[in-house]
């Protein structure tokens, strides 16, 4: 078909040139998601979290020292550290605020999730098997009720594998806080647990059960203004 | 000798002899013919917008899905209640054309939406701002009336640096636990940096949900009854999801 | 079938006779100590089994064999809390910890009605941690009507004034000594003025009635944090 | 007051004809218009996804789609005007893509997209050699 004197064939200096153009912006490319993995991979500043309420109202409650993993960072490796972990099998909250500074680029940025119906003494976050892993918590007098204070039979001293909150089909669930087996562990139970006006740092919450957050709000904004700067949720 | 200078003139020459060879002969060409768009394109452009309306149809009326995935800057996004499986969320800097933000990455690996009302904000030079709502579902007014039209979207990712709403039903909650453990469910790529705050649930029950979001992301489909698109002059507000 | 029929009704009977005696025995019964069965060694053999003061019940505590401080500095003759009755109950006492390792020539004692005016702090010192509970001023650890059992070491003492004895002056007594004292130290009511026990279990209980509603432990004002 | 020299003035009023006037021929050897409204539907789809191009590599479809359909609609606008040849080829696709877009790019871009590319598209497959402009004038 082809006229005769014409010689048609892949014209290389064209296609190099392209092929190079096609090359070059791959090389573009790679950079460009290297340069996106190493913007997620953020700087972790703060490992702790603020946890602010009200009052907690808490039935079967126990305390015990665990070991908790916790990440170490960047390198996406874990340590183990040791929390005071409060657990309860049954509780309402008056007000709820856990908020967490975080350092993004350099930026700091803190997430904060608050709840509640801002009238005192309400209760109105109910729920059901909640664990916290706490590094420091305060109860302070306040016109609802004053710091922390526990009910019915209190031992003090128990390993924290035997100390008991949640039950299945009316027993005892055994080791609730998971803590680890043997001696060393304290641990504190009680009947009941009524704590108020709560600031703390805590590095998680689990909580098990189904529960409501009435008024949930969930905000991200530069800076540092936690729970600790906000007056006491109610 | 290897002559690039002459090389190069002769190239330059040529290049100019060629683009004022084809300019003469677009002159002639423009004077010559009478090009234009040919009455034809009307039935194409009358097919296709017919095309266009028949998916419109099908997926309001819950026979198509389609796909959403946008990290504009300005969402409102509200629902009388959103039922989320396996929710996880994270800290994250979005990136946005100009800069970043901080926001919340929240991720649901099913959502039920009761009623959906997204309004975007776009700057259009010469028109200023226009806002484009777009609803599904039942009317968004803060109650559940119908939950016959429920939207159910995989794998929803929101972008939000605030949410506000009611929880109503939230079980096996985390918040926390180290970013890059979080999982929905079977979905681990969802995840945050190692040591930072992470938050997990497998049911997130919300009502009356109101979202500044900085992006949407479906990574599965969705499904919108009664899919309605209004462009709006101005700001629109939540009433205009109803109005 | 009119056979069959009452057979039925019988048997309905008696299932309604068992619920009702059943729901009797558990709701009439003393609240048993809580504990889940099964978590402490084979056969929960590690137990301890201690006798609360005054017949109050029993406890079958799973031990952690971490001391806990209950410490209160003393400061000149300043008087920083109040007991209504010291006792001791048990000589030597030998627990066993959750690892199935025992402690002998430990102390039983128990207070009555101990309230804390200012200067306690209890700290927990485990491997590796420690956790401080820190009343700015005022806590009861027991109060009004409440036993304050604690298994001690011998070398636990408290300081105490008496108006009937040295003149109101602070006087320290060990624990190990509480036996000779026991005549003295059960006869009148106590002002602290300091106090150091090595504590490997304590129990906070009413002696009667309901075990709820008085709130044993009180700390207004207080940090616990885990070092 | 400064007044240019005439010659200076005749010389841009030269100028700008000359630019209007190789515009014109620009405009009428090419689907200007359709290919106009195509690659502005192109354009709207990739800034209404407002996606960066680290996102759009990383996510997949859902994130590349605005960057595929939309850059797609732009690459067939630019081929309209600069290859007009090919005018009814891409003008259909581009109308194929801008459907396309409804349902794996935001709606279309909220419709916008959508419909702009459909009506560019139609309007460069269309284009083509008309009736002489001259034989319209001569019977009017």
């Amino acid at each position: 078909m082809a006229a005769s004197g014409v010689v048609y064939g892949t014209r290389w200096g064209r296609t190099n040139a392209l092929v190079l153009i096609a090359l070059l912006v791959i090389a573009g490319i790679v950079v460009a998601v290297k340069q996106q993995v190493i913007a997620a991979n953020l700087v972790f500043q703060s490992s702790t979290s603020q946890l602010a309420t009200s009052a907690i109202d808490g039935s079967d409650v126990g305390f015990g020292v665990v070991r908790m993993t916790r990440s170490t960072g960047s390198g996406g490796g874990t340590d183990v550290k040791n929390v005071l972990r409060g657990g309860f099998a049954n509780g309402k909250l008056d007000g709820l605020c856990v908020s967490q500074v975080q350092s993004i680029l350099g930026v700091n940025m803190t997430l904060k999730i608050t709840a509640g119906d801002g009238v005192l003494g309400t209760y109105e976050i109910q729920g059901s098997n909640a664990l916290f892993d706490i590094v420091s918590i305060r109860g302070t007098n306040g016109s609802n009720g004053s710091g922390i204070n526990m009910d019915g039979r209190a031992q003090f001293g128990l390993a924290a594998s035997d100390v008991t909150t949640t039950k299945t089909n009316g027993v005892f669930d055994i080791n609730p806080l998971e803590a680890d087996q043997g001696t060393g562990w304290f641990g504190i139970d009680a009947d009941k647990g009524n704590l108020y006006n709560i600031r703390g740092t805590i590095y998680d919450g689990v909580i098990g059960g189904p529960f409501s957050l009435p008024n949930l709000s969930i905000t991200v904004t530069p800076g540092t203004s936690g729970c600790d700067a906000s007056p006491l949720p109610k | 000798m290897f002559d690039l200078k002459g090389r190069v003139r002769s190239t330059y020459t040529d290049a100019r002899e060629q683009l004022s060879a084809r300019k003469d002969g677009m002159f002639e060409k423009a004077d010559t013919k009478v090009l234009g768009t040919r009455r034809r394109s009307v039935g194409l452009m009358v097919a296709g917008v017919a095309a266009l309306g028949t998916m419109f149809t099908m997926v309001s009326s819950n026979v198509m899905a389609v796909n959403f995935a946008s990290s504009n800057n300005s969402y409102k996004i509200y629902t009388d209640r959103v039922i989320g499986q396996y929710a996880a969320g994270f800290i994250n800097a979005q990136q946005k054309q100009n800069g970043t933000t901080p926001v919340a990455q929240i991720g649901f690996k099913q959502a039920d939406l009761f009623g959906m009302c997204v309004i975007a904000q776009q700057d259009i030079v010469g028109l200023g701002t226009v806002s484009m709502v777009m609803t599904g579902g039942e009317p968004v007014n803060g109650t559940v009336t119908d939950p016959t039209k429920k939207i159910s979207a995989n794998e929803l990712y929101i972008a939000s640096n605030s949410l506000k709403g009611s929880g109503e039903n939230i079980s096996r909650m985390t918040l926390g636990q180290s970013a890059d453990t979080l999982a929905m469910d079977t979905i681990t790529s969802h995840r945050g940096a190692p040591g930072a705050f992470g938050l997990q649930a497998q049911l997130m029950q919300i009502g009356n949900l109101d979202a500044d979001s900085y992006g949407i992301d479906l990574q599965g489909s969705i499904n919108l009854p009664d899919l309605n698109i209004r462009v709006v002059p101005g700001v629109a507000t939540k009433t205009s999801c109803t109005s | 079938m009119t056979g069959n029929r009452r057979r039925q009704r019988v048997l309905v009977l008696f299932a309604l006779v068992a619920l009702l005696v059943a729901s009797t025995i558990t709701t009439g019964g003393r609240d048993e100590p809580a504990h889940a069965a099964g978590a402490c060694g084979p056969n929960d053999a590690y137990r301890s089994t201690l006798q609360l003061y005054g017949g109050a019940g029993t406890l079958r505590p799973c031990l952690s064999k971490v001391n806990i401080n209950v410490g209160i500095p003393q400061s000149g003759q300043s008087h920083f809390f109040d007991i209504q009755k010291i006792r001791i109950i048990e000589d030597n006492v030998t627990l066993r910890y959750a690892d199935g390792s025992t402690e002998s020539n430990l102390k039983h004692i128990t207070f009555e009605s101990f309230n804390v005016r200012d200067n306690m702090t209890l700290t927990v010192d485990g491997p590796g941690y420690d956790v401080r509970m820190a009343p700015d001023a005022a806590a009861v650890i027991g109060g009004e009507g409440v036993n304050t059992d604690l298994w001690v070491t011998g070398d636990s003492f408290v300081t105490v004034s008496s108006i009937i004895l040295f003149f109101g002056l602070c006087t320290t007594a060990s624990v190990n000594l509480f036996s000779n004292l026991s005549w003295l130290l059960n006869g009148s009511s106590w002002t602290g003025c300091g106090m150091n026990l090595d504590v490997r279990f304590m129990a906070v209980y009413r002696p009667t009635g309901s075990t709820t509603g008085l709130f044993p432990i009180k700390l207004p004002n207080t940090t616990i944090s885990v070092l | 007051m400064t007044t240019l020299p005439l010659s200076q003035r005749a010389a841009d009023v030269a100028a700008l004809l000359a630019a209007l006037r190789w515009f014109r021929a620009f405009r009428r050897t090419r689907p200007f218009w359709g290919g106009l409204w195509l690659g502005l539907g192109g354009i709207w789809l990739l800034t209404f996804a407002n996606m960066s191009i680290g996102l759009a590599l990383g996510g997949g479809w859902n994130q590349s789609a605005a960057y595929v359909i939309g850059g797609g609609m732009l690459m067939f606008a630019l081929t309209a005007w600069f290859a007009p040849f090919y005018s009814a080829l891409v003008g259909f696709t581009g109308v194929l893509l801008a459907l396309a877009a409804f349902v794996s790019v935001n709606l279309g871009g909220f419709l916008i997209g959508s419909l702009l590319g459909i009506v560019g598209g139609a309007m460069v497959w269309g284009w083509g050699e008309k009736k002489p402009r001259k034989q319209k004038a001569e019977a009017a």
